[in-house]
C-alpha cells in the first residue's frame, strides 16, 4: 500500500478516535464533577448519560448560530475555526504505541501520524500559535468582556509558555533527542528490575519538579481552572468566548479539551515513559484484560444486587458486563496467543491509561481548587515558577553534563 | 515545470518581501504597521540567509537568522515598550504626527 | 513536488506580504505578517533548515507577533486614516516598488547564473543538532552576547513600560 | 635569600578599608564605633608591619612584592609592587606606631566636633597613601602616595569648612604642593628616557656603575628635579609657605601629617634615591644649602611668632631643613635619624599643645596663656620631655639625631656647622620662649583650663618616653648602614660641647628674656626696629609671592587671558563656528524633518543609489 493510502487511513483513524474522545472527555468530566460535589450529573439520555454528548453535538449543530451586528466578521468567524484546526494539528506527532505489524499481510506501519525529528519543537510551535485563536476571538467580538479575556489569554499564554519550555528541556537533555517516539523508547526498562526508568524517577527530584511545573504551566496553557482568568464568568461573563455560540462555540470548547489531551499525551512522552508499562513486561502485559474482567465482574455483581437507581440498569448493567467481559477475555486472548497483536495493543493501552489518570488530575483539580486571582496568576509564573524552572534546568543541565 | 526550482528563485522571493517591506515602512502611517514592515524586512533577509546556507552547504547562515530572530525579539520588546509610552502620552499612532521630540 | 510547494508557499507570502502593506487595520496586518512568518517557515523546511522553521514559528509567530497583536488589542488601533499622499504612493510607489523588485531580481539572475536546485532533504545540517553544536562552539561569544542583549532588552521594556514615565 | 610572602598589601589595606567603612557608613554609626574602626585598623596595620618585619629578620636585601602588572605599554612596565628594605621598615615603624597614637589622641581631642567620621575616614584614607608612599617599589607608586597625601593633607587642613581661612589654607597647600609634583613628574619622564623604568631596583642597577658627574648632566637634573618635588611636599625654601597656614586644620593633623609623617615623605624621597644623589654632588649642594637656609629662616621667624602652633610650625620648616641639609652633606642615616627623633618630639610638642589649646577652649595666642604649669600639669610634663628633646639637652631624642647632623655638616664644610649651631640655639630659644610664655609666670587668659582626658595623656606619655630615650634606644644610623655608609671622620667632642652649650645659652636666654624680666624683650624688639618688624611678618614672603606670582597671574589673566583671548578669541572662534553650524544646519535642517517616514525614504533612496552602482560595476 502507498504511503498516502496508509496516512489518510491513520489520519481518518486517529481523527474519529479523537472527536469520540473530545466528547467523552467532556462527559467523563461532568460526571466525576458531579460525584465530588455529591450530585449524579447527566443521567437522562442513555444509560447513566451515556448518550449525552450526542445529544449535545447534535444540539449545538443544529442551533442558530447568531451573528452580532457589532463583530468583526472575517476574524469572527475565523478565530474558533483557528482554534479547533491548530489544537487538533499538534496532535499529528504524537505516537500512540509502537507499531502495528501484521506478519500475514507483510504489512507494518508506526502507531502515529508521523514521526518528526523536532517532534516537541513542532508541538511547542502549535501551542504558541494557538494563543490567537483565543486572543482574535475576543478582540473580533467587540466586546469589553470579550476583548479582556483576549488580552488575559494572550498574556497569561506567552507568561506560562515560558516555564513550560524551560520544563520540556530538562527531560530532553536527558534523553537528547527532540523527537517523541525516541524520548518515549529512551524510557525503556527499570531500575533494580521495578521501578521504571521513567523521567520523573531519574535525578531524583529535579525531574518531578519539572514534571510539577509542565503540569502547572498545562493548566495554564488550555485556561483550566485554577488558571481560567480568560473565561471567569463571575468577572467577564464568559470571557472570549460570550458572543460565540452553536459551532463557533463548539470550537472553542473542543480545541480547549482537544489542547488537554494533548498537553496530558505530551508530558506522558516527556516524564511517565510513554507507552513504557508500570513494571516488568510478562506481568504487566495481563494488567489491560484484568481490568476489563474487574470492571465486567463489578457490572454484574451490580446488576444482581435489588436496588437499582434506575429501571433500565437492569438490562443495560449486565449488557454491558458482557461487553466488558467478552473485551477482557479478547484481550487475555490476544495477549496470550496472537503476539503480534500484542506488541500493538498492550503499549497502546499503557498510553491511554497514562493519558486518562492526567486527565483525571484536571477534571479533579478543576472539582477542587479555587480561581487565582489575575495579579497572583502574574506574580506566581514570573516570580516562582519561572525562577524555579530556570533553576531546576540548571541544575538538571549540570548533573547531565557532569554524568558524561 | 521543472522538478525544483534554483535557490536564485529564493533569493528573487527574499527581495521581493524586503521590497514589500521597505514598501510597508515608506506608506504607511501607523507606527504598529511600520514596525511590522521591519518585521518583515528581517524575515525577508533571513530566508535569503537561510537560502545562501543551502547552497554553500553550510550551517552558518542558520546561525545568522537566529541571531535576527533573537535580536527581532528584543527589538520588539523595545519598540513595543515605546509605542505604548508614546500612545500613552500622545494618544495617538499615526507616525506623521510624533514628528518633534517634545509635545 | 519540490517546485510545486516552493510556488504555492512563496504564492502565499508574497500575498500575505502585500496584504500587509494594503491593510489600513493593524491587526490584518499583523495576521498577514503571521502568515508571511508561517509560510516562510514551510520554506525554511525545504531548504532543509528544519531547527529554524520551529525557531521562526516559535519565536515570530508565537511570541513577537503575540505581543503585536496583544498591543494592538490593548491599544484598540482602530483603521488607518486615508490622506491624499495614498494617491501619490499608488501612482508613483508602486511602478518604483515593481521596477526595483525588477531590478534586484534582474540582477540576482544574472550575477548568479548556475545556483543549486532546491531538492528537500539534499542538506541534512539544518538539524537542531547541527545548529547546537555551531552554536555553542564557533558563535558561543556571539551567543552570550545576544543573552546580554536580551536582558538588556528586559530591563528597558521594563523601564520604559512603567506607569511614572 | 627569598623570603615567603609576607601579604604586605594587607598593610596599606587595613586603613583603606577604615576608611571605606567610615566614610560610607560612619555617618550612622556612634563615635565610639568610628573611632574604633579607625584606631583598630591603623594598629592592625601596625601589628602587620611588626609581625612582617619579624617574619623577614634582618632585612638584608629588599625584600620585594609583585601583585599585579598596573601598566604595560611598550617596553614601559609598571607593576602594583611593594617593597620593605630597612629604610622601608624604619618609616613603616614611625608611621604606623605614631600614626596610632595619634589617632587614639584624636578620638579625644575631636570627640565634641562636628564631622567626626569624616575626620577619621581622611585620616584613615591619609594612613592608607602614606603607607603606600612608604612601601611603593617604584617611583610611580609613590607618586601615586604622594599625589594621595596631598589629597588628603587638603582635604584635613580644610576640614573645618565653615572658615574661609582654613579653605585658603587648604587650596594654597594644595597648589604650592603642584609645583612641587611638577617637578617630581619631570624627574620621573628624565628617569624614563634616561633608564627606561621607574623600578627603584632597576634604576638604581643602572645608576649604580656610572661614574660621578663633576658638571650637571642627567642625573643632576633628576636629582635636583626631586629635589623640586621633595622641597613641595617638605615645605623648603621656596616652597615652605603653606606649611604654617596648614596649622589651620585640626591639631591631630598638623601633629601627624604636618609634622611627624607627610612632611617627611621628601627627606624619605631623598634618602631612597641616595644613589642618583651621591652621583650628582651639585646637586647635593643644593640640597645642603637650601636645606640649611630654611633652617636658618624658619628658626628665625619662629623667634617672633605669638601663635604657639605658629611657633612649632615654623620650627618643623626649620628641622626639616635640617633633614635635607644632612641628606646634603651626604648623612641621609642621619637625616632619617633625625626624622624618626623629630617625628617622637614634633608629634609630641603638637599634641601637647592641642592639649593646651583643649584646655584653653581654643586659645591659640600665648600671649593670652602664662602659668598652666599648675592648672594643667601633665600637659607640662610631657611638653617638657619634648622641649628637652628638640632643644637638644642630652642624652634625649634631639640630641643624638641633631648631633649627627652637626658632625656631618663640619666634615662637609665647617661654615655649615656653625650656621647649625646659630639655629640649634635659636631652636632652643624659641621653644624655651614658648614654654616659658605658656606655663611660666601669671595666668593672662580668660578660660578656665582644665585637663584633657585620659585618651589624650595617654598617647602624649608614651610620646614622651619616645622623646626622652627614643634617641639613645633606637641607633637609626647602625641600622640603616647597609644602605648610608656611615660617614668617616673623627667624633670630635669639642664640636658636641658646643652644640650643647649653644642650646644651652638659647634656653638661658628665653629664661632671662621671658620669667626673669619680661620686660625685656620689648624694648629689645622696639631696639631692633625694623629688624623685628621683619622678623615678625616672616620677612614678607607672602606678601612678596602675591606681588611677584599671584598678582601678576589674576591681573594677567583677567585683562589679557579674559577680555582678549578669551571673549576676543576664544568666543570669537566659537560663535564664528557656531554661525556657520547654524547656517550650514539651517540647510540640513529641511532633511531633518522629525518624520521618520521621510528618513526612510532617503534610506531607501540611498540603497537603491548603491544598488544601481553596483549593477553599474557589474556586481564587480
Amino acid at each position: 500500500m502507498p504511503l498516502i493510502v496508509i496516512s489518510i487511513i491513520k489520519a481518518a483513524v486517529v481523527a474519529f478516535v479523537l472527536l469520540t474522545a473530545l466528547a467523552y472527555v467532556q462527559w467523563i468530566e461532568r460526571k466525576v464533577l458531579a460525584h465530588i460535589q455529591l450530585r449524579v450529573g447527566p443521567y437522562r439520555v442513555g444509560p447513566h448519560g451515556l448518550l449525552q454528548p450526542l445529544a449535545d453535538v447534535i444540539k449545538l449543530i443544529t442551533k442558530e448560530g447568531v451573528m452580532p451586528s457589532h463583530v468583526n466578521k472575517f476574524f469572527y468567524l475565523m478565530a474558533p475555526f483557528m482554534a479547533v484546526a491548530l489544537a487538533l494539528i499538534s496532535i499529528s506527532v504524537i505516537p500512540f504505541g509502537t507499531k502495528l505489524e501484521i506478519p500475514a499481510l507483510g504489512f507494518s506501519t508506526p502507531m502515529e501520524l508521523t514521526d518528526v525529528n523536532i517532534g516537541i519543537l513542532v508541538i511547542l510551535a502549535i501551542s504558541a500559535v494557538g494563543v490567537y485563536g483565543v486572543a482574535l476571538g475576543g478582540w473580533a467580538s467587540n466586546n469589553k468582556y470579550s476583548l479582556l479575556g483576549g488580552l488575559r489569554s494572550s498574556a497569561q499564554m506567552i507568561s506560562y509558555e515560558l516555564p513550560m519550555s524551560l520544563a520540556i528541556v530538562s527531560p530532553l537533555l536527558i534523553a537528547n533527542t527532540l523527537s517523541m517516539r525516541a524520548l518515549a523508547e529512551s524510557q525503556a526498562g527499570f531500575y533494580f528490575g521495578f521501578i521504571p526508568k521513567w523521567h520523573l524517577f531519574q535525578l531524583f527530584p529535579l525531574q518531578i519538579i519539572a514534571f510539577l511545573i509542565f503540569v502547572i504551566a498545562g493548566f495554564a496553557e488550555t485556561n483550566r481552572v485554577p488558571f481560567d482568568l480568560p473565561e471567569a464568568e463571575n468577572e467577564l461573563v464568559a470571557g472570549f468566548h460570550t458572543e460565540y455560540s452553536s459551532m463557533g462555540f463548539a470550537g472553542f470548547f473542543m480545541a480547549e479539551y482537544c489542547n488537554m489531551i494533548t498537553i496530558c499525551a505530551v508530558a506522558t512522552h516527556l516524564f511517565l515513559g510513554g507507552w513504557q508499562p508500570i513494571f516488568p513486561a510478562p506481568y504487566s502485559d495481563y494488567v489491560a484484560p484484568l481490568i476489563f474482567l474487574l470492571a465486567a465482574a463489578f457490572l454484574i455483581f451490580h446488576s444482581l444486587q435489588t436496588l437499582k437507581t434506575r429501571t433500565w440498569d437492569k438490562y443495560t448493567f449486565p449488557a454491558f458486563g458482557v461487553i466488558f467481559g467478552g473485551l477482557g477475555a479478547g484481550l487475555l486472548g490476544v495477549v496470550a496467543f496472537v503476539p503480534w497483536l500484542r506488541e500493538a495493543i498492550i503499549p497502546l493501552f499503557w498510553f491511554v491509561a497514562k493519558v486518562f489518570l492526567l486527565l483525571f488530575l484536571f477534571i479533579w483539580i478543576r472539582g477542587t481548587l479555587p480561581r487565582f486571582r489575575y495579579d497572583q496568576l502574574m506574580r506566581f509564573t514570573w516570580l516562582f515558577l519561572f525562577p524555579v524552572a530556570l533553576v531546576q534546568l540548571l541544575a538538571t543541565a549540570l548533573v547531565v553534563a557532569l554524568w558524561n | 515545470m521543472p522538478s525544483a526550482v534554483p535557490v536564485s528563485w529564493y533569493l528573487i522571493l527574499s527581495a521581493i518581501l524586503f521590497g514589500l517591506g521597505v514598501a510597508g515602512f515608506l506608506f504607511r502611517r501607523n507606527i504598529i504597521t511600520v514596525f511590522m514592515s521591519i518585521e518583515l524586512m528581517l524575515n525577508a533577509v533571513n530566508l535569503s540567509l537561510v537560502a545562501f546556507s543551502y547552497q554553500h552547504n553550510q550551517t552558518d547562515g542558520h546561525i545568522f537568522s537566529f541571531f535576527v530572530m533573537v535580536v527581532a525579539a528584543a527589538e520588539a520588546a523595545v519598540g513595543l515598550a515605546i509605542i505604548l509610552t508614546v500612545f500613552k502620552n500622545r494618544s495617538t499612532l499615526a507616525i506623521d504626527d510624533v514628528s518633534s521630540l517634545k509635545n | 513536488m519540490d517546485a510545486i510547494l516552493f510556488l504555492i508557499f512563496a504564492a502565499i507570502a508574497v500575498g500575505c506580504a502585500i496584504n500587509l502593506v494594503v491593510q489600513t487595520h493593524p491587526i490584518s496586518s499583523a495576521l498577514s505578517l503571521i502568515g508571511v512568518m508561517l509560510a516562510l517557515a514551510v520554506l525554511y523546511l525545504l531548504l532543509g533548515a528544519e531547527f529554524l522553521a520551529a525557531a521562526q514559528i516559535i519565536v515570530y509567530a508565537g511570541a513577537i507577533m503575540v505581543l503585536f497583536v496583544f498591543v494592538i488589542m490593548l491599544l484598540n488601533a482602530g483603521a488607518e486614516q486615508r490622506v491624499n499622499r495614498a494617491q501619490f504612493a499608488k501612482f508613483l510607489g508602486v511602478p518604483a516598488l515593481i521596477g526595483f523588485l525588477g531590478v534586484v531580481s534582474f540582477l540576482i539572475q544574472t550575477l548568479m547564473p548556475n545556483t543549486k536546485d532546491v531538492v528537500f532533504g539534499a542538506f541534512r545540517n539544518g538539524t537542531a543538532e547541527a545548529v547546537g553544536r555551531k552554536l555553542f562552539t564557533e558563535y558561543l561569544l556571539p551567543f552570550e552576547v545576544t543573552s546580554l542583549l536580551i536582558l538588556i532588552a528586559i530591563l528597558g521594556a521594563v523601564v520604559l513600560a512603567r506607569k511614572e514615565i | 635569600m627569598e623570603h615567603a610572602s609576607q601579604q604586605l598589601w594587607l598593610i596599606p589595606l587595613l586603613p583603606l578599608l577604615g576608611f571605606l567603612i567610615n566614610g560610607l557608613f560612619g555617618r550612622r554609626f556612634p563615635n565610639l564605633l568610628v573611632g574604633l574602626i579607625a584606631v583598630g585598623t591603623v594598629f592592625g596595620s601596625f601589628l602587620w608591619v611588626v609581625k612582617s618585619l619579624q617574619a623577614l629578620g634582618a632585612l638584608e636585601h629588599a625584600h620585594v612584592e609583585h601583585y599585579y602588572t598596573w601598566l604595560e605599554s611598550g617596553n614601559l612596565n609598571i607593576g602594583v609592587d611593594l617593597m620593605i628594605d630597612r629604610l622601608t621598615a624604619v618609616m613603616l615603624l614611625v608611621v604606623t606606631g605614631i600614626g596610632t597614637l595619634i589617632h587614639i589622641y584624636a578620638t579625644g581631642y575631636m570627640s565634641h566636633e562636628g564631622g567626626f567620621y569624616r575626620f577619621f575616614a581622611y585620616l584613615n584614607l591619609f594612613m592608607f597613601f602614606m603607607l603606600t608612599l612608604v612601601l611603593g617599589a617604584n617611583y610611580l607608586m609613590v607618586f601615586v602616595g604622594w599625589e594621595g597625601v596631598g589629597l588628603c593633607s587638603y582635604l584635613l587642613i580644610g576640614f573645618y569648612t565653615l572658615k574661609k581661612s582654613a579653605g585658603d589654607a587648604a587650596k594654597k597647600a594644595f597648589i604650592v604642593n603642584r609645583i612641587g609634583d611638577f617637578g617630581f613628574t619631570l624627574a620621573m619622564f628624565l628617569m624614563f628616557v634616561h633608564f627606561g623604568s621607574f623600578d627603584f631596583k632597576t634604576v638604581f642597577d643602572k645608576v649604580a656603575p656610572m661614574a660621578v658627574e663633576q658638571t650637571a648632566g642627567p642625573l643632576t637634573w633628576i636629582a635636583l628635579l626631586l629635589f623640586v618635588g621633595a622641597a613641595g611636599k617638605s615645605a623648603q625654601i621656596p616652597l615652605y609657605v603653606w606649611l604654617p597656614d596648614a596649622m589651620e586644620g585640626p591639631t591631630p593633623v598638623s601633629a601627624l601629617i604636618h609634622a611627624a609623617t607627610m612632611v617627611t615623605a621628601g627627606v624619605y624621597m631623598v634618602a631612597r634615591s641616595s644613589v642618583i644623589f651621591l652621583r650628582a654632588p651639585e646637586a647635593m649642594d643644593v640640597v645642603a644649602v637650601v636645606g640649611l637656609a630654611t633652617a636658618v629662616m624658619a628658626a628665625t621667624i619662629g623667634l617672633a611668632q605669638n601663635d604657639i602652633k605658629k611657633v612649632f610650625a615654623y620650627s618643623t620648616v626649620s628641622q626639616l631643613g635640617y633633614m635635607f641639609l644632612a641628606c646634603g652633606v651626604g648623612a641621609f642615616s642621619a637625616g632619617i635619624y633625625h626624622v624618626v627623633t623629630h617625628a617622637f618630639f614634633k608629634a609630641l610638642l603638637f599634641l601637647g599643645a592641642g592639649s593646651v589649646i583643649h584646655a584653653l577652649e581654643g586659645e591659640q595666642d600665648m600671649r593670652h596663656m602664662g602659668g598652666l604649669m599648675s592648672k594643667i600639669p601633665i600637659t607640662f610634663a610631657v611638653l617638657a620631655c619634648a622641649w628637652v628633646a628638640i632643644a637638644g639637652v642630652p642624652p634625649f631624642a634631639g640630641f643624638y639625631s641633631k648631633d649627627e647632623i652637626l658632625l656631618a655638616a663640619h666634615h662637609h664644610h665647617p661654615w655649615m656647622y656653625w650656621v647649625g649651631v646659630a639655629t640649634a640655639a635659636m631652636t632652643a630659644f624659641y621653644v624655651s620662649r614658648a614654654m616659658f610664655m605658656t606655663f611660666f609666670g601669671k595666668y593672662r587668659g580668660h578660660h578656665h583650663p582644665h585637663e584633657s582626658p585620659f585618651v589624650m595623656w595617654g598617647p602624649l606619655a608614651v610620646l614622651a618616653v619616645l622623646s626622652l630615650a627614643g634617641g639613645w634606644y633606637f641607633k637609626i644610623p647602625h641600622f640603616l648602614e647597609p644602605l648610608f655608609p656611615l660617614a668617616e671622620g673623627a667624633h670630635d667632642e669639642t664640636l658636641v660641647y658646643i652644640s650643647v652649650a649653644a642650646g644651652a645659652a638659647g634656653i638661658g636666654l628665653a629664661w632671662l628674656f621671658y620669667v626673669a624680666s619680661p620686660a625685656l624683650p620689648d624694648s629689645i624688639a622696639n631696639s631692633l626696629g625694623g629688624l623685628y618688624k621683619l622678623v615678625y611678618n616672616k620677612y614678607f614672603v607672602d606678601e612678596a609671592y602675591n606681588a611677584a606670582i599671584v598678582n601678576p597671574l589674576v591681573n594677567g589673566s583677567r585683562s589679557l587671558l579674559w577680555r582678549v583671548m578669551d571673549a576676543g578669541v576664544i568666543d570669537g572662534a566659537v560663535n564664528g563656528v557656531g554661525s556657520l553650524s547654524r547656517s550650514i544646519g539651517g540647510f540640513v535642517r529641511l532633511f531633518q524633518s522629525g518624520n521618520i517616514r521621510s528618513y526612510a525614504a532617503w534610506v531607501t533612496l540611498g540603497c537603491v543609489a548603491v544598488l544601481v552602482a553596483l549593477g553599474m560595476a557589474g556586481g564587480r
